[in-house]
């Protein structure tokens, strides 16, 4: 479903990734995994759009996507869910989340997903009301999550989204990564430090390391070899 | 020397771009005519011929100092013309004292530029404090019913300079001040004024400052419905863009002006009250000016008062036979004379006292000189219709 | 000894109730957590012990000191030291200047010179392994760089008391522990009586704290040393989940 | 007799109000999305004044026409700027587009200078006058004020009820999300600055219909200033804020004349424009944002 | 004492180019002018620069500093005049009177004004300026818009030939002064607590808030001194130079505008930068203004984009970030 051939790109002059290729199939969640500034981050930026390729390309459903504009890419039914909360503080929950479906294509399920946002996360519709920048951090990781479901996406790249969540909502948002798979039908890369959970919850697993991949396969593979979990992984 | 150098920081850009222009091509026009008609100015038994520097100052302070220390030095002139307004002229004025060289201002109205005890300035305009004079005297003449005036200026000091003149004239005259206002420069609505102002029921108003205030005062006062004998505004009514953009709403609105096409200064004249006369006449002035402009422009007083300033200029370099900036300042003391301008001669400070000013009223789309009676091209048109006759169309005959 | 004392503490934002009634004790040379759900008040805490709000109801005592409605620059001073939940360093300085500046402004700013805060930044660098990025602006780090750095700068306020909002969400696990590891030993070394710290990550709860206080829907549920309260059956309700204190 | 005046003030100040209130909502979109502070806004409100003045007397359009031709024109030069210049300097420190877009204002007095000299200009449309018993008011005026409350309501409804709109309204509160969202974010950033450009320039019309005269090159450095105040006024960020802090502008300026004649040895004129300056401190000084800001 | 005197290296090249106007100024002929104007452009950015380039906060009615520090200078010539014997005192007390007249109204202004943050801030200064200029013309204070013309009280004080050679000479000299002591105040509060201070809360104020920085305290400390200095170079390259005060002149918003341009153009918040844009920005007013009388402004304005588009942080500010850490890094800042 999404291929990323021998990627590379940075910021201004400072290359990040070297080169990295993975490749994502339908209906299976993906798991990135690597230590901090491993690139992990700028390789799904790059991928999305919102940092500009160098070099090497960006395949999506068999289409050359590399060079896309973003708000294509959201067309295309791609979506990000980035990390550090990027919502609008001055827009209310609600407002927010309608935002997600401002594109034709996801307008027309908007109250749809609206409800199914609501279910992932009850939190969110008893807050509907509130101006979404006063909400706690793990409020507003739910919104943008819950933002980015709008778009009526088919694959999801979410970056650290359990980050600053209580362990409660932690589990909580695997389960749910879990169900985006299993009942909405959603493909999903999932980039997350929290190891353990990550490889419970993937399918297939790629290790970063300095802007390049330095091993990939399935969980059991990964967890299986030592070297990995020591070398990256940490556990 | 193989030509007499005249500098001028001239005011191009910025906010006395307009005036700027004028003095420009007024200046060029003159110059024009003193190497190819005149001949040359004879110095020394040689007809030497003018040569004229200018930079853009923006109507900038600092430009204006650089600039003339440029002129002075690098370009080394004989005389240097002041730029626009009194604020510029005073700020060149150090500079040119310091070096001792003539400087002569043929913008800057303020009267208490000549009381600062500067020696080598001299002045072609004439000071603000006069502006108005005319226009009381005339109306004292011919309307001895009217007695309340209202003065409403722009808040600046030279159109304060003129209020205080008329004011003072005014009370000579036994004229009532009814209604004495200023407004800040830059206004964009005078409406709570000219309301109070139209309260106090005057018989004729005098005021302005600059020209977007004049036309917004008489455009206003035209929507208020604020109807007077005669309205007299400063520094906008006398110039063609006035009409252009108030058209019928301007007829009858006077201004005073040190100039305007259809005097009647001529050679003759000059005969009459003996005085040497120099200089183009009137038409061939006009035509010079449109040549230097190199577009269709007509020469408003800013114009012609800078062409007058290079022909006193002139005169005093012939008379004193001499480019040196002391002797020649001596000359333009003594001298005295008479241009398509108009009369020329200063006080012992400077200042401008022998040049009279003119009224003049728009009349049928055209400008009409009014007063003083020996310069008239035309009768007044006393008091001037309604706005509402106006706007049906009447327009201001005498 | 009581370090740190709020009493009866509440902060509302217009109708909400975002900590209420809050009283807590915190003593010299304690390591506390402050846990709880999204939500429920936990940073708000911090802002009103660091004074960036002043709450409705109750006082806050350090030291003794009434310090409920002293602005937020003279509590740094008393040795309150706090990190951002989203890091905020000063971006286009120097690493080196951004814990500068924490040195020369802190609790002992008034004895450091400049040159004596530099020197402060440089051990705290190399002790925090950031000596490579010394002389970057601090605004091109990544996130996990930047709540380095926070920490960094809080520490050379040479706080009695470091509040740190989350700093470890998004650390990679063995960061985790070293970071856990070397805040034990800088707290032991410096002066720095205590860390209080807002978690979710267990790891470093487990790892730090002596005694959790869990909060909820802005009031304490629980204040006990930390297996006690992480083995509560209301916090596991309300916060830990079925993953318990893994 | 003062009462009579002060009503009449009042009232015309209401009208003038409204105008400036159009003529700063350009001003406050452009700063609101792009956090922009356009200070070459009075070179753009000049524009709109030459196209209506070139259009009245070359051409003998009614200015009410011009209004969707200036707005037009303002779009143009919108986005010609924003692709040349301030896309660029989005990134860039927040004074460096400060700088940029007085450049902007300075060429664009230059270039009008060129085009159609310094003189002041003016037009003559006449369409009437009201007599109100409290004050006069020209028919020309009643339509400026009455098109620029229209603009306003359109202005309003377009932000809250189409799906530019909405993507205008997400940019402003954060780029990053509004990508996410699938907005195009380049697109909404040109088109939010071409907007606030077209308005700005269709307001050099409306004024002209107030004003019509003193329309020149450097006629715009007061309108800069002013909207800058109006802007604060009504919270900088939202145009309709702008619309109403124009209303009170306008009211302190036109209002107070009357109760400062009444004090001796004053000019009472200087003196509404020296209040409408305390006035915007104390607003300030009590709501840091503006009036109309929401927290 | 080595490593002292180190941080201190970065006032070379600024002595060096003050020293090198100066001596074009004097040696070539025709030069003076140009130079004071020069100088004035810097001395201008170099006062701006401690507030505007330190804080990041725009002020921009600064222009109302200069403006009654102009009237310090000029109300105590016009009003002293009388008093005998005071010779070049006068200067003095006119210098003093700047300074207090500019530091009373930026405290007043400072304690109401710096409450706020970022755009409200900037126009709430324009508030500032325009508002004090209409209550000197709507209350008719030190003569309301008549101004006050002042050359003859400075004649009859100094005698002509001192009161003319300090209008076209002594008085650029003291705006040299200025210039340099700006830039000297500059340096001084970058190595020391002060800039820190001030370049975090230009960053985050919140943050710095909670680091201990007094924010309040530094921004005023950064208004005050700048104001203080923009009130010298209005008594001097105004008051002196320009022998009147007419209120519209000396509170025009124009000049603020410049002051950033040359800020801007040299990179704000560098010490060599407002030196450098001041030269920039007036070199390049002059010689448009010389070579294309009427046009400079149409060529001006398109360079001045370009400049900002190229160099978005200034020519000092790109330049001290090329050579960050290097032998040559260690002058420019
Ligand atoms: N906006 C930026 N500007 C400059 N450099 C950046 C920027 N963002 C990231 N980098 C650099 O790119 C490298 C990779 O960062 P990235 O954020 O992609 O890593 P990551 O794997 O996502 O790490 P983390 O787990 O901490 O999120 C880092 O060295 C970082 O310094
Ligand atoms: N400035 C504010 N205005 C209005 N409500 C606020 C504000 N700040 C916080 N809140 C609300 O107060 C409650 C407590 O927020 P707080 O940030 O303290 O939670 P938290 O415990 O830190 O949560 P998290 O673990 O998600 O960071 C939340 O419901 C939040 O929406
Ligand atoms: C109207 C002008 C001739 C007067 C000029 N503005 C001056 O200041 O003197
Ligand atoms: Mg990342
Ligand atoms: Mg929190």
């Amino acid at each position: 479903m999404l291929q990323v051939n021998d990627i590379e790109s940075g910021y201004g002059p400072m290359q990040v990734l070297w080169k990295p290729s993975l490749e994502v199939k339908a209906g299976t969640i993906t798991s990135l995994l690597g230590p901090n500034g491993a690139g992990k981050s700028t390789l799904l930026g790059t991928i999305f759009g919102s940092v500009s390729p160098w070099n090497g390309s960006v395949i999506y459903e068999e289409k050359d996507i590399t060079r896309e504009p973003t708000h294509k890419k959201v067309g295309f039914g791609l979506a990000l869910v980035p990390e550090g909360k990027h919502l609008f503080p001055n827009m209310t929950v609600e407002e927010n989340l309608y935002m997600g479906a401002y594109l034709k294509r996801a307008e027309a399920h908007r109250e749809d997903s609206l409800a199914k946002v609501y279910e992932l996360f009850p939190r969110l519709s008893e807050r509907r009301a509130q101006m979404a920048g006063s909400l706690s951090g793990g409020e507003q990781q739910m919104v943008t999550i819950g933002r980015s479901l709008m778009t009526k996406p088919k694959l999801i790249m979410l970056d650290e989204p359990s980050q600053g969540l209580a362990p409660l909502l932690v589990e909580l948002m695997f389960e749910t990564i879990r169900k985006m798979k299993d009942d909405i039908g959603l493909t999903i890369l999932l980039v997350e430090q929290n190891a353990d959970a990550s490889l419970k919850a993937a399918d297939y697993v790629y290790v970063m390391h300095e802007g390049t991949i330095k091993a990939h396969g399935t969980p059991e593979t990964v967890k299986a070899s030592d070297e990995i979990r020591e070398a990256y992984l940490g556990l | 020397a193989d030509s007499i150098d005249i500098g001028h920081p001239a005011c191009l850009s910025g906010k006395y771009a307009k005036a700027g222009e004028q003095a420009v091509a007024g200046i060029k026009a003159c110059v024009d005519w003193v190497n190819n008609t005149y001949g040359g100015v004879s110095l020394k038994g040689k007809k030497i011929p003018l040569k004229y520097t200018y930079y853009d100052c923006e109507s900038n302070k600092e430009s204006v100092t650089s600039l003339i220390g440029r002129l002075a030095t690098v370009d080394k002139v004989d005389v240097v013309f002041a730029p626009y307004s009194s604020g510029l002229t005073l700020r060149g004025a150090p500079v040119t004292e310091a070096r001792g060289m003539l400087y002569m201002d043929h913008g800057g109205a303020n009267n208490k530029i000549f009381q600062q005890g500067f020696r080598y300035i001299v002045q072609t305009i004439g000071p603000a404090s006069s502006y108005h004079r005319g226009t009381l005297d005339m109306i004292h003449k011919i309307d001895p019913k009217a007695k309340k005036v209202a003065l409403a200026y722009e808040d600046s000091e030279f159109a304060k300079m003129v209020m205080e003149g008329a004011e003072a004239h005014a009370k000579e005259l036994g004229f009532q001040i009814v209604f004495k206002r200023t407004y800040p420069k830059g206004v964009t609505d005078l409406t709570p004024l000219l309301s109070a102002m139209k309260a106090t029921q005057p018989d004729f108003v005098l005021g302005g400052g600059h020209f977007e205030d004049g036309q917004l005062f008489n455009r206003q006062m035209a929507d208020l419905g604020i109807d007077t004998n005669a309205l007299s505004l400063i520094a906008a009514a006398t110039l063609p863009a006035f009409y252009e953009a108030l058209e019928s709403m301007a007829e009858g609105v006077m201004g005073p002006s040190h100039w305007e096409y259809g005097v009647k200064y001529a050679e003759s004249e000059a005969k009459k009250v003996g005085l040497p006369w120099i200089g183009p006449g009137q038409d061939e002035f006009v035509a010079l000016f449109k040549k230097a402009a190199g577009k269709e422009m007509v020469p408003d007083y800013h114009a012609a008062e800078a062409g007058a300033q290079v022909l006193a200029y002139v005169l005093a370099v012939e008379k004193a036979d001499s480019v040196d900036s002391a002797t020649v300042r001596k000359a333009l003391g003594d001298l005295e004379f008479m241009s398509f301008y108009g009369g020329w001669d200063v006080d012992e400070n400077g200042m401008q006292v022998g040049h009279t000013m003119v009224d003049v009223q728009w009349q049928k789309a055209e400008r009409i000189i009014v007063w003083p009676e020996e310069a008239q091209t035309g009768k007044v048109c006393y008091p001037m219709p309604t706005f509402d006759e106006k706007a049906k169309g009447k327009v201001a005959l005498p | 000894m009581t370090l740190l004392q709020l009493d009866n503490v509440t902060k509302r934002f217009g109708g909400l109730v975002a900590v209420d009634g809050v009283s807590l004790e915190i003593d010299t040379g304690q390591f506390v957590g402050i846990v709880g759900p999204n939500g429920s008040g936990k940073t708000t805490l911090f802002n009103l012990i660091s004074g960036v709000f002043f709450p409705e109801e109750g006082h806050i005592l350090f030291e003794d000191t009434d310090i409920t409605r002293m602005p937020p620059f003279k509590r740094a001073p008393l040795g309150i030291g706090r990190t951002f939940q989203i890091p905020r360093p000063f971006s286009s300085e120097t690493v080196r200047e951004n814990i500068a500046v924490g040195a020369m402004f802190g609790r002992m700013g008034k004895e450091l010179s400049v040159d004596a805060s530099m020197e402060v930044a440089d051990q705290l660098i190399e002790r925090l392994d950031l000596t490579a990025h010394r002389d970057k602006a601090a605004g091109t780090l990544t996130p996990i760089e930047k709540k380095m750095l926070e920490i960094g700068r809080a520490l050379a306020m040479k706080p009695k008391i470091l509040l740190m909002d989350e700093a470890m969400a998004g650390m990679h696990p063995s960061d985790i522990d070293q970071m856990v590891a070397f805040l034990k030993q800088i707290a032991g070394e410096e002066n720095i009586a205590l860390v209080a710290m807002v978690e979710h990550i267990m790891r470093a709860v487990l790892g730090m704290a002596e005694k959790v206080i869990v909060l909820h829907q802005g009031a304490k549920l629980v204040d006990a040393p930390t297996q006690e309260a992480l083995n509560d059956p209301r916090v596991v309700e309300v916060y830990l989940g079925g993953a318990g204190g893994k | 007799m003062v009462f009579e005046q002060l009503a009449g003030n009042l009232f015309q100040g209401l009208v003038l109000g409204a105008v400036y209130g159009m003529a700063t909502m350009g001003l406050s979109l452009i700063f609101g999305v792009l956090k922009v502070v356009n200070v070459g806004h009075g070179a753009f409100v000049m524009v709109g004044a030459f196209i209506a003045f070139w259009l009245f007397s070359a051409l003998g359009i009614n200015p009410v026409l011009a209004i969707p031709v200036a707005f037009a024109i303002g779009l143009g030069l919108g986005l010609l700027f924003y692709y040349t210049v301030i896309q660029r300097l989005i990134k860039a420190p927040e004074l460096a587009t400060l700088l940029a877009t007085f450049s902007i204002g300075v060429l664009l007095q230059e270039v009008i200078k060129l085009m159609f000299g310094s003189e002041f200009r003016g037009y003559n449309w006449a369409v009437g006058k009201i007599d109100l018993g409290i004050t006069v008011l020209p028919v020309t005026k009643l339509l400026a004020c009455l098109g620029s409350v229209a603009i306003a309501v359109l202005l309003y409804l377009w932000f809250n009820r189409t799906r530019a709109g909405s993507a205008m309204r997400s940019v402003v509160e954060d780029s990053e999300g509004a990508r996410v969202c699938g907005v195009n974010v380049g697109a909404a950033y040109a088109w939010s600055f071409a907007l606030g450009i077209g308005l700005t320039v269709a307001s050099g019309v409306l004024l002209t219909m107030f004003i019509p005269v003193g329309i020149n090159p450097y006629m715009g450095g007061g309108y800069t200033l002013k909207a800058f105040v109006i802007a604060v006024l009504g919270g900088l960020s939202s145009p309709y804020g702008a619309f109403f802090g124009g209303l009170v502008f306008g009211l302190i300026e036109n209002g107070s004349y009357t109760l400062f004649a009444l004090l001796p040895g004053v000019e009472p004129f200087a003196l509404t424009r020296f209040l409408s300056f305390v006035i915007l401190l104390i607003i300030l000084l009590i709501r840091p944002t503006g009036l109309l800001a929401r927290k | 004492m080595k490593t002292k005197l180190i941080k201190y290296y970065p006032m070379i090249p600024v002595l060096v180019l003050y020293a090198a106007l100066f001596l074009v100024g004097r040696n070539v002929s025709g030069m003076w002018q140009l130079v004071a104007m020069l100088l004035f452009y810097c001395a201008l950015g170099q006062a701006f620069n401690i507030f505007l380039g330190m804080t990041g906060y725009v002020d921009f009615g600064y222009v109302a500093f200069m403006g009654v520090g102009t009237y310090g200078m000029a109300l105590a010539i016009s009003r002293l005049a009388h008093i005998e014997n005071l010779g070049v005192g006068i200067i003095v007390i006119g210098f003093a009177m700047a300074m207090l007249m500019s530091t009373l109204l930026s405290v007043a202004v400072g304690a109401v004004a710096l409450r706020l943050r970022g755009a409200y801030f900037a126009i709430a200064t324009i508030g500032v300026n325009e508002g004090f200029r209409f209550l000197i013309e709507g209350a008719r204070i030190w003569n309301g818009s008549e101004g006050i013309i002042f050359m003859a009280q400075l004649n009859q004080i100094l005698g002509r030939e001192a009161a003319s050679a300090l209008a076209t000479f002594w008085a650029d000299v003291i705006v040299l002064v200025i210039a340099v002591l700006a830039a000297m105040v500059t340096l001084i509060y970058m190595r020391s607590k002060i800039g820190y201070a001030l370049t975090a809360l230009r960053e985050d104020e919140d943050a710095a808030k909670v680091m201990g920085i007094n924010v309040t305290k530094f921004k005023i400390i950064a208004f005050i001194t700048s104001s203080c200095f923009a009130g010298l170079v209005g008594a001097s390259s105004w008051a002196l130079k320009t022998p009147y005060v007419f209120p519209p002149e000396v509170f025009e918003i124009h000049y603020t505008i410049e002051a950033i341009i040359i800020v801007l153009l040299g990179g704000a918040g560098t010490l060599l930068g407002p030196l450098v844009g001041g030269l920039i920005y007036g070199m390049s007013k002059y010689y448009l203004s010389i070579f294309i009388p009427g046009f400079q402004l149409l060529i001006f304005a398109p360079i001045i984009i370009v400049i900002i588009v190229v160099f978005p942080e200034g020519v000092i500010g790109m330049l001290k970030a090329k050579t960050r850490n290097t032998a040559v890094g260690r002058y420019i800042i």
